[in-house]
Formats: C-alpha cells, structure tokens, sequence
C-alpha cells in the first residue's frame, strides 16, 4: 500500500498545483498545459486506486487510456482557436 | 529499494510539473510538461499499468508537448497580469486543501473492485489475451466507438477555426538523418504494437500514436510536403476511422442481435480488423489536428 | 349537440382571434366581416345555451391536462348570466371600434387581442374549476396589455407596465392560492355552496391565507382598494377598449372572480364561519367611498368615469359579501346592470373625444347642444349610476339595500345613500354643464362620426332603461339573477 | 439494427457524410435529423407500450458492460432534442446559418461545418441519455463539449473564438472534475455504471465522488456561480447554434444531475440541498444579469442562466423518492419547456437582429419597421418561460408548488415565486418593444418580409404555449421508470 500512497500524494499534488494555475493565470497556453496537468495528476489517482493485490485493474486502464486520447484531442481544438484568436488579433 | 525509486519518482513528477505550471518561458514549461508526461509513464509503468504507461508516453507527452511547442511558436505570449498576492494566497490555500482532501479521500477509499475479476472470467470469450485490450474492443467497445467520434469532432473542429489556408512547420533538413531513422522504425513499432496489442501491452492507440509521431517527423523535415492533395487522402482516412467502426457496431448487430456482439469465435478477427483500421485512421487524425487541413475549396 | 355548444362558443373567439392576427392590415373589409360574423354568431350561440340552461340543462366538457388537472367549461345559470352580457356587449362594442379606428394603425393586433380578451371572459364565465378559472384569467391579462399599451406613447407603455405588474402579481397571488387549495382540497371544481365541507374547521388558517391570497388575485382585477392603481391609468386606451375592458371584461372578471371564490369554492357558510365575510364588505365598503371621493376631483372625463367604476364594481362585491339574498341579487344584477351603464357612458366619452376633442369635464360646455344623442345616451348612463328610479342602477341599488336589512346591517344604506350622493356629485355638474351652458363659441370640431360610433351608446342606453322598465320579466337581469341565487341560497 | 443503437450511430455516421461531402451537407443534415426523430418516436411508442427497454451492448451486463437504458425520461429527452432539433435544422438549412450581417469571410464552407458539429451533438446527447455508465456518459460529455464549442466558433468572429476558447477550458475542466469523480466513485465501490449511484450515495467516500461528479456537470449545465463561461458563449454564436446550445446541450449535463439525484436516494440529501440553494442563486443572478442586459442575445443567454437555476432547484428539492412524489418529474417538464421556448426565442431573436441589423435592446424600435411575425413569436416565449398558463412551464411549476406547498417548504415557494416576477420583468422589458406603435412608427413603416424563420420560432413558441395542455404524455411517458 506505501508505493500506492506515494503515487496518490503525486497525483494529488499534480490536480492541486494545476488548480493553483488554472485559478492565477490567464495566459491561453498555460491554461491549456494546466488543464493537461490536471489530466494527468486524475490518471494517476485513478490507475493508483486500482491496484489490488500487485494487479492492476483492467478497466480503469482503458478508462485512462481513453482519457489520454480524448484529451489530446481536446488539446488540439483548445490550441487551434487560440491560435487563430490570436491570428485575429493580428489583423 | 524499489520505495525509494518510487519516492524520487513520484518527487520527479511533482516538482518537474511545478517547475513547468512556474516558469514564465514557455518553451521551459513546455519541456518540464513533457519530462513530466514521461516521468508519469515510468510511474504508470510502476503501477502495472504499461499499456497507459505506452499511450502516455506517446500520446500525453510526445504528441501534447508538440502541438504545446507548435503553438507556442505561433502565439505571442500575453500580457502576463499577476494576480494579487492576496488572491494567490488563498488560491494556494483551497488548492493545498483539495490535494489533501483528495488524497485521503483516495487512500481511505475501500477499493473493492469488482472488475478484476469479471475481466479474468470472461477474457477467455472475449477473443483477445490482453485484458486492457478487451476491455477497450469488447466488454466496453461503446466507449471506444464515442472516443473516436471525440477525434472526429475535435477533427472537424479544427478545421473550422483554423485558417484557409494551414502554414506547414517545416524544421528543414536538419531533421532528414534523423527522419531516415525514425521513420522507418515507427513503422515497424507501430505494426508490432498493433499486433501484439491483442496479447501483451499495445494496441491500436499507441500504434497509432507512434504512426503519428513518424508520419509528423517526415512533414517536420520537408520530407514530405503536407500538399492539399495529401492531407484531403488524410482526412478521408481520418474520416473512415468513425464510420467504419460504426458500420461494423451496426453489422455486429445484424449479424448477432446484439450491438457490437462479435459473431461467434470470430471475435479476435473483428476486434483486429477494427484494430487495424483504428490504427490508420487515429495516426491520420492526429497527424492532422497537429498539421490542421484546408477547408474546402469555395466551388 | 348542445354538449358542444361551451366549446363553440369559446371558439367562435379563441379560434378567430389568431386569424385576425395574421390578416394583413389593409384587408380591412374582410377583418370587419370575421369581427362581425364572430359577434352575431356567438350571440346566436350563446341565445341557444340560454334556451338549454332554463331548460335544465347543463352542458359540460372535460379535458384532463394532467391527472388531477382538469380543463373544464360549464355552463351553467351564473356563467350565462356573464356569458350574456359579453356576447351582447362584444358585438355592440366592435361595430364601434370598428368605426372608432376606421383609419387607425395596427388593427389587425388590435382585433386580434381585443377578440382574444373576449375568448377570455367567455373562458371566466364557462370555467367549471379554479384551474379553468386560473388559465383564462391569466390569458385575459396577457390579451389586454397590447390593447392598453396600443397607442404606443410613452403615457401608454407606463400604463401598461403598471398594469402589467399589478395584474401579474395578482396572477401570482391567485396562482399561488390556487394551487395550495388544490394541495389541500384535490380538485376544486365549482360547485354551489361550495367545496370545502370540512375542511373549514380542521384547517381554517390555512384557509384563510387561502382565500386572503385569491381574494388578491382577482381583486388586483375587480379594482379593490388598494389594488386599483393600474385602472386610472390605463385610460390611455383607446375608448372601445376603456369600454369593453375597463367597463365589462376585466373588472367584471374579477367581479365574477370574487362571485366564485365566495359562492362555488367556498360557499358562503365557510366564508361566514371562517369570518371573512365582514372584512371582505368592509373593503368593499371603503373601495365604494373611495372611488367616488376619488372621481370628484378628476377632471379628465375618462379618469372620472374609471374611479367611478372603481367604486360601482365594489357594489358587486359588497353584494357577495352582506350574505343575504336579496344583497346578493342586487349585487349579481349591478354586474349586468353596470356593465351596460358604464359601456354607454364610455362609449359617448369616446364619442365627444372624437367629435369634438373634450376630454375633460370643464370642457363639456353645450355638449348635449354639440352631439344630442351622445349626450343623451350619456345621461341616461349617468343618471342609472346615481340610482335614479326606473332606470337599471336604481334597482341594484333598491336590492342592495334591502340585503343590508336582511342582513342586519342597516349601515349599509348609509352606504349607499352616501355614495348615490357622491355618485350624483360627480355626474349632475356633467349634466348640467352639457345641457344648461352654451358650447364655447370655438369649439374644436373633431371627425364627423358615423352611425357606428353614434348607434352603439344609444342601444346601450336603451338598454339600460329596457332593465329598468320591464325588470319583472322572466329574462331580465333582475329575473335570471334571481333564478342564480335561488340556487346559493336554498 | 435497433432503433436505440442506430439513435446514436445514424447521426454519428450522417456527421462522417456530411464532413466528407461538404455541397450535401445540408441534404444529410435534415435527412439524417428527420429519420432520428422518427427513430425518436417510435422508441417512444415502444416505451409507452411495452415499459422500459434495455440494450447491453456487446452482450455485457454492467458493471463490466455498458447497459443502455430507454426510459420514459430517457424517451422524453430523446423527443425534446430531435424534435427541436428537427426545427432548427430546417431553419439552418433554409436561412443559412448565417445571417447577412455576419462578418465572417468564407461563409460558404464554414456553414459546413455546421452539419457535422450538430449531427455529432445530436449523436452524442442520444448516446448521453441512453447511456447506463458514467464513464461512458463522460466520453459522451466529452463529444458534446467539443462539438458545442465548435458551434460557438462557426460565426468566426473574434468574440464567439473567445468565448469558444473560455467555453472549451471550462468544458475540458468540468469534464476532469467528471472524470475525478467517477476515479473516487471507482476507488469507493469498485465499479461506475449508473445503478451504482445508490451504493455511492451510502458511503462518505461514494458521496464526495457524487459531489465531483455533480460539480462537473454543474460546470457543462453552467448552473450558478459555475456559469460564468456561458452567457458570452450563447450570445456571440450565430442564432441557430445559440438556440440549440442554449435549448438543448445544456440539457444534457441537467439530465444526468437529474438521474442521479433520482437514482441517489436518501444518501443524495445535502447534496441535493445544495444543488436547490445554487439553482435558487441562479435564478436570481441570471434575472439580474438579463435586467441590466444592453443586448437582445444577451439577456436571453442570462434568462438560460435564470431558467437553469429554476430546473436544478426543481431537481434539488425533489427527494429522492422515484414513485411517490411527482416533483423530479416538474423538472424534466420544466426542461422540455424551456428547450422549446428557447428555441424559439434564440430563432426570433435571429430574424430581429436579422431586420435591424443589431441586437441593442434600446434600439429595438425603428420607425420604418413595424414589428413582425419573429417579435410576436418572442412573446409567446416569452409567456412560456415565465411559467403562465397553459404552457408546460406552468404546468411544471405548478406541480412543483404543490408539492413544496404539501411539504410545507414555503422558502422554496416565495424563492419560485421571486424568479417567476423576476422573469417577467426582464421578459417585459423586450416585449413591451415588440408592441411598439402609435408615435415610435412611421406611418410608411412596413412589416418585415416572412421568412423560414418567422415560421419555425413561432412554431416552437406555439409548441411551447400548447404543450402545457398536453402534459398529460410526457408525464404518463415519465411514470414509465426503469425498475
């Protein structure tokens, strides 16, 4: 259960370090990485509950392994329009 | 031994990913996002999750960290309002709560999962030998089926916002030696995975994921010029990805009665079959969300 | 056959009225033919109801919205009572309106929500619940805000914000009382003598929240001091509208509203052992003297006349609230009785406006000089509202009366001595301005006025003294309301 | 193939068409929507017939598996959305998705990307109220988000990016904190199918999963103070996409808060509590806000914000019980009104601004334009958000009244009563200028011109106005639960 615990302290620390950026910072492209963070601090929880045992649950595995793919497709759209409300900006 | 690994690793990733959310040079803070994705997958790796641990470390650091970089070469960095003390003060406090709060609601969670050992029971019908893999193609192909459509729209997003007419990034001949190398071995790595995906970690996200990451060093060199010709064949493979597993939802259906029920003992062929194409067509999607694509012509 | 005659009638206005609406506004000959054809046909109809009811029938349509919500249309002797005197009333009132906008603008809205606000009365009177009662009490609101804001001034649109949010809160208070009776009692369908049972002793607060809260709802409509604010003030309208609506529609709707709540929700043993009696003909009381001290010092002729309404629809009230008879006779026969006399009243005001642009009192110099007929309708109005013997107020007034005695309350004639004086305070000067003084020798000579705007006061008056006189006949006001209260009162 | 699995796969594969064969768009679009309706009906028919329906897809029972599940409230969804969803289609493809004052450069193929965004969304709320899992109704959150921020970004301009960007950050948040939730609900029980929530509601551990989950939602349904991304998003989108952002794809996070509220049992109460107090707090701030609105969009977009509060409150203070108290059921029918209305609303809105050439609230009176068929269509929105009889607002709100009134829960009554005054304040404020005439007219002024979109707002706002006489279906097809 101890290597289980360190990973939770990781993970949780991730989801609060990228709170504390998502709340202070208005920077598009920071909160963009911030929001990533987030992702990745709530993978880690969730794979971490799933150990039992020295086995790690299958479906939380997929879960995670889904949220990875959707996110980076919601990284690209987020990036996409704020590129482009940065190219409007321009002209 | 393996605690003290585990401590510096999980220390690794905490302080990396604050080093990167800190600094106020972005290219900075997007190499600390990337060493944090790939210091997450060691600690995926360690929490017996390899195939994540793959897709991570594809995906999440490698694919997220070059479109981060893509854009923060297009973007002019914002004026930078530092919010008051007082407010940052109090953010940290509620975010040190939450992280508390959330650890321990973690830790004290009871954790009987029941999944385990349904999966162990049913993986024998389920056609593959990989559980994650069945999980992902069987028992929980629904949600496998709306992730692609998540691709599709995201796809179809960026199309709409980005401009008429996309800027290839082209990093030129530097990257060539390099390309002549990694792509090929791409290549390679995707197909292994793919197929091995069915009985050990890998599968038709990874695989698609590293296919991706070939295809983006060959466009990032010159090597292969993302003409409109090439990225609409793109896009139609992208496209196909959807729509060939939907139909193949809506055949499963007629087939057996029952919405993505593999005909008998023919399961392992589908589930490679949709694997496949997944492959294909998840390397074109994201290929193109990093390279964005031409809108239609006018006429 | 005759089952569907509640729901023809309703339909021979709710149906045209999104007709009127779409017509485009040239196609003034064919808005006049719908109007007119609408009219006659639901006075028709309404003529066979009457003919089913005294025959003892009672027709009766349900539609159940939800289980436990029933939209319900009854017609029954009370609801003709009312039914009667729209349908009679609409007609003469859209020949005048039609001649009243012959060049207006938008009257294509105008007829549209002017029939809507019909469909809406005819709804009140047929209503066979509270839940009935409820929707196209609301649905009346809604149908005169673009009437009272038709002008389109500045004037208009305050007046019909202030009518707005005075009606809606009623709405709300009625909604809201509605709905906890429903809570409390299951389905309240009208019944006489009420549906309470006994439920009066075991949850009397309750009851009596109840009742305050109803009481507000329709009383924003009747006018009750102090919930007649929006009244004076929507005399922007234009006169038919002042006629129709501020006459008969919406003041009667909640007239009748009051009649229900007393009569057929609680009936008026609940009301008298939960003690609400007295407080409701003591408001009534106050709103009488109040309006007319208030109509007095008007000198806008409309102003006067909508305080003097103020405070003859409280007669009505009072009628409800004495718990006799005979004092609810005399009030169910002023709601006839009033209506004709204040449409006629309302009718030559708009008349002089348009004539000869007199607006005010002071200026009605030699009117009865200027526009004979106008004039004389308007004192045979005038004169019935002060009670003068053998025109129709004097005998809601006689009825009154005698209820006060019957209900040991001999207060009540100084009641109405008190207010017949005021009620001849404000009018005589009127009279006798218009027929004892010379017009002012450049008075302003508006449109010539056709037979439309001529015939319909002169009808309505006729009316008034047809009330009077032949009041012992077995269709009279006075005789069908007798017919009604034998039914509250066994 | 069944009528539920192709709900969900006919518009994700008419989306593929349409993106592939953008000059037919518009001909996959309305086909693909129409025969979604139809599908939507006929599921209806076979619920109200036969009871609840059930698929498990891949031959899976939950857990493991993903249960689809088509109840009366589940059917009632699916009508609301394609049978508005039907409307705004044809007003999409006949005005364009575009009105002439829009800026944008290349009109031409972004209105093609209209068609697979909402067949994408329609897609994916099927597959979000069908759905039995909450992960699963993640991936389905995940859809719509994307194509929601897609359809505020179609009219290109500098304000609807941004406001596209602010709406996909706090979807993408919301939809991490759903994610959160449905980690602790698999670390409390062990399992995240929609039968589970009962389990989670009786532990601590499964109650804080509940509340990230809940949060989330709040964030995508953008109920008070989690709103703030919402009213620049339905304001600065082109008209048909407002309407159906504001009608329909809010309606998928409140649809989810709804079933879980249901599902969740007695354990759900201080959440629910919360859940009521935070709707009661919108109505009033979204009042607010729509009262002190310059623009026509806007205080729509703030009147969402109002009405959302109305329908979490009806959700908060609904109990738990499924059978014995109807008042989860006032919500759903407070939604289905408020999905019309709105529609309606945001269409007429369209052709106003469409004739004036703006949206300012104070300058909705021109003197050589008297007002039109969009404007009166706007009205009898009106009518309908605020909750008069005989619309389904009304009918829903009365249920709801009497059944606070029969718990003696008076706040909860005067707290409804304020939002409805409220809503025909600010209401009042734009229809009052729809009756304009008389001085403010010129007597030259002619009627605007009928277009496609007269006809389907006033469509939707009449629909809105008889629904509530026809109450009746929904809450007979509600009754039909799942167990």
């Amino acid at each position: 259960m101890t290597s289980e615990l360190i990973y939770i302290c990781a993970g949780s620390g991730l989801v609060g370090l990228a709170f504390y950026r998502l709340a202070t910072c208005r920077d598009m492209l920071l909160r963009v990485l911030s929001l990533n963070v987030l992702a990745v601090g709530i993978a880690i929880l969730f794979l971490a509950s799933a150990r039992d045992a020295g086995m790690t649950d299958a479906v939380p595995q997929a879960f995670v392994l889904t949220g990875i793919v959707v996110l980076v497709a919601v990284t690209a759209a987020l990036l996409a329009l704020a590129e482009q409300i940065d190219r409007q900006r321009d002209e | 031994m393996s605690l003290a690994f585990d401590v510096l690793l999980a220390f690794g990733v905490v302080f990396t990913a604050a080093a990167a959310l800190g600094t106020h040079d972005r290219v900075a803070s997007i190499a600390g996002f990337v060493v944090t994705g790939l210091l997450v997958a060691l600690s995926l790796v360690r929490l017996g999750a390899p195939d994540v641990a793959l897709a991570e470390a594809a995906i999440g650091a490698g694919l997220t960290g070059a479109l981060l970089l893509r854009s923060a070469w297009r973007l002019k960095p914002a004026e930078s309002r530092v919010s008051p003390p007082i407010d940052r003060i109090i953010v940290a406090l509620i975010a040190v709560c939450l992280s508390g709060a959330l650890a321990w609601a973690v830790y004290t969670a009871p954790g009987a999962a029941l999944y385990p050992a349904l999966v162990s029971e049913r993986l024998a019908e389920s056609g593959v030998t990989n559980p994650v893999t069945a999980v992902l193609l069987n028992f929980r192909a629904w949600d496998t089926l709306l992730e692609i459509a998540v691709l599709f729209v995201a796809l179809i997003l960026v199309r709409i916002v980005a401009p008429a007419h996309p800027q290839p990034v082209v990093l030129g001949e530097l990257m060539l030696p390099f390309a002549r190398i990694v792509v090929p071995m791409c290549a390679f790595l995707a197909g292994h995975l793919l197929w091995q995906g069915a009985s050990v970690p890998g599968g038709a996200f990874q695989a698609g994921a590293i296919l991706a990451g070939g295809s983006l060093v060959l466009m990032l060199g010159g090597f292969a010029v993302p003409t409109p010709r090439l990225l609409s064949w793109g896009m139609m493979v992208a496209l196909l990805g959807l729509a060939v597993f939907a139909v193949a939802a809506l055949s499963t259906e007629a087939l057996t009665g029952t919405l993505l029920l593999y005909p008998d003992g023919a399961a392992k062929i589908w589930i490679l079959m949709i694997e496949a194409l997944l492959t294909l067509s998840i390397a074109a999607m994201l290929c193109l969300l990093f390279c964005g694509m031409p809108r239609r012509p006018l006429k | 056959m005759s089952e569907f005659l509640p729901i023809a009638i309703l339909m021979t206005s709710l149906g045209v009225a999104p007709l009127i609406l779409m017509m485009p506004e040239h196609a003034s000959r064919l808005r006049t033919t719908v109007n007119l054809a609408a009219a006659i046909l639901k006075l028709a109809l309404v003529f066979w109801l009457t003919a089913v009811v005294v025959q003892g029938g009672s027709p009766d349509l349900r539609f159940t919205v939800v289980p436990g919500l029933d939209l319900h249309l009854q017609a029954n002797a009370l609801s003709v009572l009312f039914l009667a005197l729209s349908a009679v009333l609409w007609l003469i009132t859209t020949v005048y309106a039609i001649g009243y906008l012959e060049n207006g603008v938008d009257r294509s809205r105008f007829f549209g929500f002017f029939t809507l606000c019909v469909a809406s009365t005819v709804g009140i009177a047929m209503a066979g619940n509270l839940f009935t009662f409820l929707i196209f009490f609301e649905l009346l609101t809604l149908a005169t805000w673009p009437l009272v804001v038709h002008r389109g001034t500045a004037e208009a649109h305050r007046a019909g914000r202030i009518y707005l949010a005075y009606t809606l809160g009623g709405g709300l208070a009625l909604t809201v009382g509605t709905i906890w009776l429903y809570a409390l009692a299951g389905e309240v369908t009208f019944t006489p003598r009420g549906v309470l049972g006994d439920l009066a002793q075991t949850d009397s607060i309750a009851l009596i929240a109840i009742f305050v809260l109803l009481i507000a709802g329709v009383g924003v409509k009747a006018a009750l001091v102090p919930l007649h604010g929006w009244l004076p003030l929507s005399m922007v309208a234009p006169a038919p509208v002042s006629a129709l609506l501020h006459a008969v529609a919406v003041v009667k709707a909640g007239a009748f509203g009051i009649m229900r709540i007393v009569y057929d929700v609680f009936g008026i043993e609940s009301v008298q052992d939960l003690g609400l009696a007295t407080p409701l003909a003591l408001l009534a009381a106050i709103t009488i003297i109040w309006g007319s001290v208030c109509a007095l010092r008007q000198d806008d002729l409309k102003k006067r006349l909508a305080y003097s309404t103020v405070s003859q629809v409280s007669y009505i009230t009072l009628g409800v609230a004495l718990i006799s008879p005979l004092a609810a006779i005399g009030g169910l026969t002023h709601l006839i009785h009033q209506g004709i006399m204040k449409i006629t009243l309302f009718l030559a005001a708009g008349n002089f406006a348009e004539g000869h642009k007199v607006k005010t009192v002071s200026g009605m110099n030699g009117m009865g000089r200027l526009m004979p007929i106008s004039m004389f309708a308007f004192t045979i109005g005038a004169l019935g509202m002060i009670g003068v013997p053998p025109l129709a107020g004097f005998l809601s007034k006689w009825y009154l009366g005698a209820g006060g005695l019957e209900a040991g309350q001999p207060a009540v004639i100084a009641l109405l001595a008190g207010s017949s004086m005021l009620n001849a305070a404000y009018f005589l000067p009127i009279l006798y301005r218009a027929w004892f003084l010379d017009p002012p020798k450049d008075a302003p000579v508006g449109r010539n006025l056709g037979w439309m705007l001529v015939l319909p006061p002169a009808l309505t008056a006729a009316l008034i003294v047809a009330a009077g006189l032949f009041a012992n006949a077995p269709f009279s006001p006075l005789g069908w309301t007798r017919f009604v209260v034998s039914l509250e009162y066994l | 193939m069944s009528d539920i699995s192709l709900l969900v796969l006919l518009p994700l594969l008419a989306a593929v068409g349409a993106a592939t064969t953008p000059r037919t768009s518009g001909i996959w679009g309305l086909t693909a929507t129409a025969l979604t309706a139809t599908l939507a009906v006929w599921l209806t028919l076979d619920v109200f017939q036969d009871g609840a329906r059930y698929i498990a897809i891949s031959g899976w029972v939950a857990p493991l598996g993903i249960v689809l599940v088509a109840d009366g409230l589940a059917a009632l969804m699916l009508l609301m959305t394609s049978g508005v969803g039907v409307i705004v289609a044809i007003q999409a493809a006949s005005w364009g998705v575009f009105p002439s004052s829009c800026a944008s450069k290349d009109a031409e193929s972004l209105r093609a990307g209209f068609w697979p965004m909402w067949l994408a969304t329609l897609g994916a709320m099927n597959a979000l109220f069908l759905s039995g899992d909450l992960f699963n109704i993640y991936v389905a959150f995940e859809i719509l988000g994307l194509t929601a921020v897609g359809l505020t970004a179609l009219s290109g301009t500098r304000s609807a990016l941004r406001a596209a960007f602010d709406y996909l950050s706090a979807g993408l948040a919301g939809s991490l904190l759903l994610l959160l939730g449905v980690a602790l609900a698999y670390g409390a029980i062990g399992r995240v199918d929609l039968a589970a929530v009962p389990m989670l509601a009786d532990t601590i551990a499964g109650r804080i999963a509940l509340a990230f989950i809940v949060a989330g939602l709040a964030v995508k349904a953008a109920l008070f103070p989690l709103h703030f991304w919402m009213p620049e998003a339905h304001s600065s989108a082109t008209p048909v996409a407002s309407a159906l952002l504001s009608a329909l794809v809010v309606k998928g996070a409140l649809y989810v808060i709804l079933r879980i509220s249901i599902e969740g049992g007695a354990g759900m109460e201080a959440l629910r509590f919360a859940l009521a107090v935070m709707g009661a707090a919108a109505m009033l701030w979204g009042a607010w806000g729509a009262l002190r609105a310059t623009r026509l969009k806007l205080l729509v977009a703030q009147s969402t914000v109002a009405q959302i509060g109305l329908i979490t409150l009806a959700i908060g203070v609904a109990g738990d019980n499924l059978q014995q108290n109807g008042l989860w059921q006032a919500a759903a029918l407070l939604m289905l009104s408020h999905a019309l209305a709105k529609a309606a609303m945001f269409i007429a809105v369209g052709r106003i601004a469409e004739e004036l050439g703006h949206d300012r609230i104070s300058g909705l009176n021109r003197k050589e334009l008297r007002p039109g068929a969009a404007e009166f269509a706007f009205a009898i929105a009106s009518v309908s958000l605020i909750g008069l009889p005989p619309t389904a607002g009304f009918i829903g709100k009365w249920i709801l009244i009497d059944g606070l009134i029969a718990r003696d829960a008076w706040i909860w009554v005067a707290l409804i009563l304020i939002g409805t005054a409220l809503s025909a304040a600010y209401l009042s404020r734009v229809v009052s200028r729809c009756l304009r005439g008389g001085p403010h007219v010129a007597a030259n002024a002619h009627h605007p011109a009928w277009r496609i979109g007269d006809i389907t707002a006033l469509g939707l706002a009449t629909s809105a106005l008889v629904l509530g006489l026809a109450s009746a279906l929904p809450l007979g097809l509600l009754e039909i639960t799942a167990k």
